[in-house]
């Protein structure tokens, strides 16, 4: 395949560094109380983590253009599905006062 | 119309009808037949009990049958047409068939895989016949919980199980038309020279890939909360019932759309080749599907503007549900445009592109009723949103279906039909359809709940009416089944382009040879471009 | 590779002009296929989001249950098997049959070490309720689950199922996947060591590879939202 | 209930005039539509009909002036009755604070209701002309949904949680009560009468039935029964917060955010008290879930709305 690009072998060893320091990470900061946003550090370190395995490891960075497209629209529908749910629970609670 | 058609000696059938070239073909063209006796069969099922629910619903105190029966029925009337033919029938009969001639291509990019969706789908419908038919299901087609993981006493578990598996037959077929219109359209043939019948299926798929998965995994978890207990659903421990219908209602409201765009497809198909004039705005239709699928994934909680949800959230649905009501609008306007000093002729399918606008017209705007918060109130969950559903489904879906059938009928077996029957037939289905479900309506605003085994005497008048039309109704689907069976012993050879149609399916030969183009056919024009004479056939 | 060869490549199936646009739709297609699995892990991880909103305290005292050393140890152990699938691919590009092989097994032996850790992790939660062994709480939803087992009573006692069931639908689901994919890269592992791949056509590795990569990421996502719920 | 066949529900409440008002502006947007679309259809059909395989159809491609024109008019038209929808929608989720509370608990095939004077009925709801009624809803088995077409009004009782809808009856008679929401054999029997009565109707009804224990008195008698009061004391000196004047005032959390102490909070509390803890207390109280059933609930809710701030006692 003429345009199919070989990825040199260190690029790999690389990576799987990356996501063993990174694995170590995701440990590591549940070691600290951020509050609210315990969730959103340890989403952001595991969404770092895939971005690397999709990119490398699945080589989405060599393929054409419609790779990325399938990509994004599976995480689009994936997120719709989890925040739109979401905004029936979060705002259960809310008053209906106009002034509350 | 060439002057007198023969049949072609070589075609995709005359190559054998032994057993085994119907079950391990690879063909696109016989699975689609394969599909479309299936499909046929569990239209026929579904119809009857129909019939039986219009039966019951003839006297208000419900002594045509038992309370159970009834539920079991209208559950089985649900599933059988949801999942078994309204999903399936113009994406795996016409889809499966047309669009690798319409494109230009051998075959549909995965052709093992579009049989195993054929077996999936079978399997599934087996598995699903069998709770139906022995025992029952008396949850309706929507299996709301808790009353499925924890009171019904019926085969939950085995019709999950079926609609599971044929589930994932949705999903293949998606998959496999995805990457067919992706890959493998001939040279010439741009995003913007495709039928506007393949834009439609190519939005179909986008739906049927992300959503059906959904509820694969929804009617799992109810399937493994009835095994093992535990919990997921069921409120004494915590579990939150509207949580599943959030699940639910997330693929079950783009599968309307799944099962309505195709028939926009058809119906572009349709006009423009009996007004012989180029379709009005292409492109504004072509971005209608798109933007149908996208936006169908952001309404779904209009299902559940009672269930107690949130009413912030509840307005957040109903906005972006009035959103998807705009692309349904520019498509119809576009049609409508079409039409406009066109030379239109009044064969079958035409008739059913009428009828089709007509139904899909009310279907489409009495959803304004069901999108708005204030009255959704009142209309949910009473007939008006089963009138709603069925212009939508049968009067949009159906029409579309028929249309089809008819439009590409003599591609597929190479025969003519008898317009005169065909016209008739048409005829009686629109009048048939709007005596069953236009008093329906009243009796939603009325206030006549749904899934109802008996109700209150001042509805009888009305459900009297509404059983009457069923019954024209069915009679009507009747006809078509006889004169184009008898078209495929007696009709006359249709010639490959009976209609003058534009477009890549109607060069080749009818019906087409196995490998679809005798060589790849290259494209230049653009689509419905009746301004030139449509091209002869190369060999005919 | 000059186009004509890849016209008559003995896997080239009938309806692709030549490989190129074979293996263009055959990746295409597993992509979709990836974004349909997405979507369905998506419903687990949507109802997992909806339930840990509503019910935090049994989420956090459900995940400290857990022993995350090993969800650590198991979460390296699968990305060494994502790294050995990539060096097949990679290997399978340049046509170095044995290495493809060698990688391929690699990774179904790192998967195997995974799913057995999984199955002991199981154990030691379904086995007191079938009443074998040490009683360290049965762990498993339903009339046999133990709260006192995580210091709960009462409502939180039924969180703390929902939390369980959500463990085990989501991991049982990823293992699922994980049992489902081993025999396939064996399959793959197998036709390699016979020459049926080479750099023209080696389109089922990197399918597969594909498939395990993905394997992966959903399990990188379940380790921190399972494991570690709260300070640890 | 006319035996003749209506062609419109009965108005029988203060949201019926508002419903139907909307209905029928959506119902004359709908007729214009279709009727002017399918005008225009079988016009071009009829007048473009195809007279001879010869003649030549125009070649229009298209005009963004059009397409423009039907996409922005349809969607004005849409928001008018989003936000006309989303009025009404906000209007009948929000009860007026005078409502008298009516207890709803739908049990598997009937519906139990209870007044705040204790009365307890069985698919029937007597209510006084005129006076605002806010229902709290919920279930004891499936889904059902409290329905009753001529005051417009429809909601889920939903088993584990609260669902409150209300309405003001504004004509005398009896009407409708169907169940909506599909709960298995009898669904269709799940049905029942509301019957609204003039004031001075309603009170001799009250007074006729059999002397009843108002919900106060049971929770009461259940608050002491339960030994609620050992934590729960008017001198705030117990470990639990102080109820006295509590309900319906906004309550801080231990979380940080505050909530309203509505029905939904204070039957939460009793049945999964660790969930949302007030601010300065341990979450030490032992649940009762299973403990107590539906209608107890109810009782103990309505007798801790009952608790006012005792003058002297300063808190």
């Amino acid at each position: 395949m003429s345009e199919h690009h070989v990825v040199p072998l260190k690029v790999y060893l690389g990576v799987f560094l990356a996501l063993c320091v990174l694995t170590v990470v995701t440990v590591a900061v549940t070691g600290y109380d951020f509050g609210p946003f315990n969730l959103i550090v340890a989403l952001g370190v595991a969404i770092t983590k895939a971005t690397l395995v999709v990119l490398y490891f699945m080589h989405a960075r060599y393929s054409p253009k419609l790779t990325g497209v399938v990509i994004a629209s599976s995480i689009a529908f994936f997120v719709i599905l989890v925040f739109l749910t979401l905004t029936d629970y979060v705002s259960r609670p809310w008053p209906l006062t106009a002034a509350g | 119309m060439s002057a007198e058609a023969t049949y072609p000696k070589d075609h995709f059938l005359s190559g054998g009808w032994d057993l085994k070239s119907w079950l391990l073909t690879k063909d696109h063209k016989r699975i689609g037949i394969l599909y479309l006796l299936s499909i046929s069969a569990m239209f026929v099922l579904g119809g009857l009990y129909a019939g039986l629910i219009r039966w019951n619903l003839l006297v208000p105190d419900g002594t045509h049958m038992s309370a159970d029966t009834y539920n079991k029925t209208f559950t089985a009337h649900g599933v059988i047409m949801v999942f078994f033919f309204l999903i399936p029938s113009i994406p795996a009969v016409l889809g499966n068939f047309l669009i690798p001639l319409m494109i230009g291509a051998k075959d549909l990019a995965f052709p093992k895989l579009n049989l195993l969706s054929w077996y999936l789908y079978m399997l599934g419908g087996g598995i699903t016949l069998y709770a139906l038919l022995v025992g029952g299901l008396e949850t309706g087609w929507t299996f709301y919980t808790p009353y499925s993981t924890v009171f019904a006493q019926s085969n939950v578990e085995i019709a999950a199980v079926g609609i599971f598996v044929a589930g994932f037959s949705s999903i293949l077929t998606g998959l496999n038309f995805i990457v067919t219109i992706h890959k493998m359209r001939a040279p010439g043939m741009t995003w913007f020279r495709m039928p506007l019948f393949v834009w439609a299926h190519y939005a179909t798929a986008i739906i049927q890939v992300l959503g059906t998965p959904v509820i694969a995994i929804t009617i799992l978890l109810v399937a493994l909360e009835r095994i093992f207990h535990f919990g997921f659903f069921d409120p004494a421990r915590g579990g939150d019932p509207i949580l599943f219908q959030h699940l639910f209602w997330f693929y079950s409201h783009p599968a309307v759309y799944i099962m309505i765009l195709p028939s926009m497809g058809v119906i572009s198909e349709l006009i423009t080749c009996f007004s012989r004039k180029r379709v009005f705005g292409y492109s504004f239709i072509a971005m209608s599907s798109l933007a149908i699928a996208a936006i169908g994934f952001l309404v779904w909680a209009h299902h559940m503007f009672v269930s107690g949800m949130a009413v912030y959230s509840a307005m957040v649905f109903s906005a972006l549900t009035y959103l998807v009501a705009i692309p349904s609008a520019i498509k119809t306007f576009n049609w409508v445009a079409t039409l406009y000093k066109g030379s239109i002729s009044w064969d079958t399918p035409m008739i059913y592109v009428f009828c089709f606008l007509g139904l899909f017209l009310i279907g489409g705007l009495t959803g304004l009723f069901l999108g708005n918060l204030g009255t959704d109130v009142h209309l949910t969950d009473t007939y008006f949103v089963v009138a709603h559903f069925h212009y939508i489904m049968v009067g949009g879906a159906i029409m579309g279906y028929l249309g089809a059938i008819h439009f590409w009928w003599p591609k597929i077996t190479g025969r003519k039909y008898s317009e005169a029957w065909g016209r008739l037939s048409a005829v009686l289905i629109f009048v048939g359809f709007n005596l069953t479900f236009f008093p329906q309506f009243v009796l939603g605003y009325l206030g006549m709940p749904r899934r109802y085994h008996v109700y209150p005497d001042e509805f009888q008048v009305l459900n009297v009416l509404s059983t009457a039309g069923a019954t024209v109704l069915g009679f009507g689907y009747l006809f078509p089944s006889f004169y184009l069976v008898y078209s495929l012993f007696r009709g006359e050879p249709a010639g490959a382009n009976p209609w003058g149609a534009k477009g890549l399916e109607w060069t080749t030969t009818s019906p087409p040879p196995t490998e679809n183009f005798h060589e790849v056919p290259v494209v230049t024009e653009e689509p419905y471009d009746y301004a030139r004479a449509p091209k002869e056939a190369a060999v005919v | 590779m000059s186009e004509t060869t890849t016209a008559h490549h003995p896997a080239l199936q009938h309806q692709f002009t030549d490989l190129r646009q074979q293996k263009e739709a055959v990746t295409l297609g597993m992509w979709v296929f990836i974004a349909q699995e997405v979507l369905f892990f998506g419903g687990l991880f949507a109802a997992y989001a909806v339930y840990r909103s509503m019910y935090p305290a049994a989420f956090s005292a459900g995940s400290h249950h857990l022993s995350w050393k090993i969800g650590f140890a198991n979460t390296l152990v699968l990305i060494g098997s994502s790294l050995t699938m990539a060096m097949a691919v990679h290997f399978a590009a340049i046509g170095m049959k044995r290495r493809v092989v060698g990688f391929l097994l690699a990774t179904v032996l790192l998967g195997s070490v995974f799913l057995g850790v999984k199955y002991f992790e199981y154990g030691d939660k379904i086995r007191p309720c079938l009443g074998d062994g040490p009683y360290t709480g049965c762990l498993v939803p339903g009339e046999r689950f133990d709260a006192a087992a995580l210091h709960l009573e009462g409502a939180e006692g039924g969180h703390a199922q929902i939390y369980f069931s959500l463990y085990f639908g989501m991991t049982g689901l990823h293992a699922l996947h994980m049992i489902i994919g081993i025999p396939i890269i064996l399959g793959i592992a197998f036709l390699a060591g016979r020459g049926a791949y080479s750099p023209e056509y080696h389109s089922p590795v990197e399918l597969v590879g594909l498939y395990w990569h993905f394997v992966d990421i959903i399990w990188i996502f379940l380790f921190p939202l399972l494991y570690l719920i709260g300070a640890h | 209930m006319n035996p003749s066949m209506p062609l419109v529900p009965e108005r029988a409440s203060s949201f019926a005039g508002e419903v139907d008002a909307l209905f029928f502006f959506i119902v004359a947007v709908t007729v214009f539509f279709t009727v002017a679309v399918s005008i225009a259809a079988v016009y071009f059909a009829v007048k473009y009909r195809r007279r001879s395989d010869a003649d030549r159809p125009a070649e229009i491609h298209g005009s963004l002036l059009l397409e423009l024109t039907w996409t922005l008019i349809p969607l004005g038209i849409v928001v008018v009755m989003f936000v006309w929808g989303a009025k009404v929608f906000f209007h009948m989720n929000r009860p007026p604070d005078d409502a008298m509370t009516v207890s709803v608990v739908g049990k598997r095939w009937m519906w139990k209701l209870q007044h705040p004077t204790g009365q307890r009925e069985i698919n029937e709801l007597h209510v006084p002309l005129g006076r605002a009624v806010k229902l709290v809803i919920t279930s004891e088995d499936t889904i059902h949904s409290f329905f009753v077409p001529a005051f417009r009004i429809k909601k889920d009782a939903v088993p584990g949680r609260y669902n409150v809808a209300w309405f003001r009856a504004t004509k005398t008679g009896t009407f409708h009560l169907f169940c909506a929401e599909y709960c298995g054999t009898e669904h269709s029997k799940m049905i029942g009468r509301v019957v609204v009565l003039e004031p001075e109707a309603y009170q001799t009804w009250l007074a006729g039935g059999p002397p009843p224990e108002s919900p106060v008195v049971a929770g009461e008698k259940l608050f002491t029964e339960l030994n609620c009061v050992t934590c729960h004391r008017p001198d705030s000196a117990g470990r639990g917060p102080l109820l006295e004047g509590i309900f319906g005032r906004p309550v801080k959390l231990a979380s940080g955010d505050t909530v309203v102490a509505d029905e939904a909070y204070v039957r939460e509390s009793i049945v999964n008290p660790a969930a949302r803890v007030v601010a300065g207390y341990q979450p030490v109280m032992p649940t009762y879930l299973g403990q107590v059933s539906e209608e107890q609930l109810i009782s103990l809710v309505a007798y801790i709305q009952s608790l006012q701030v005792p003058t002297e006692a300063t808190r």
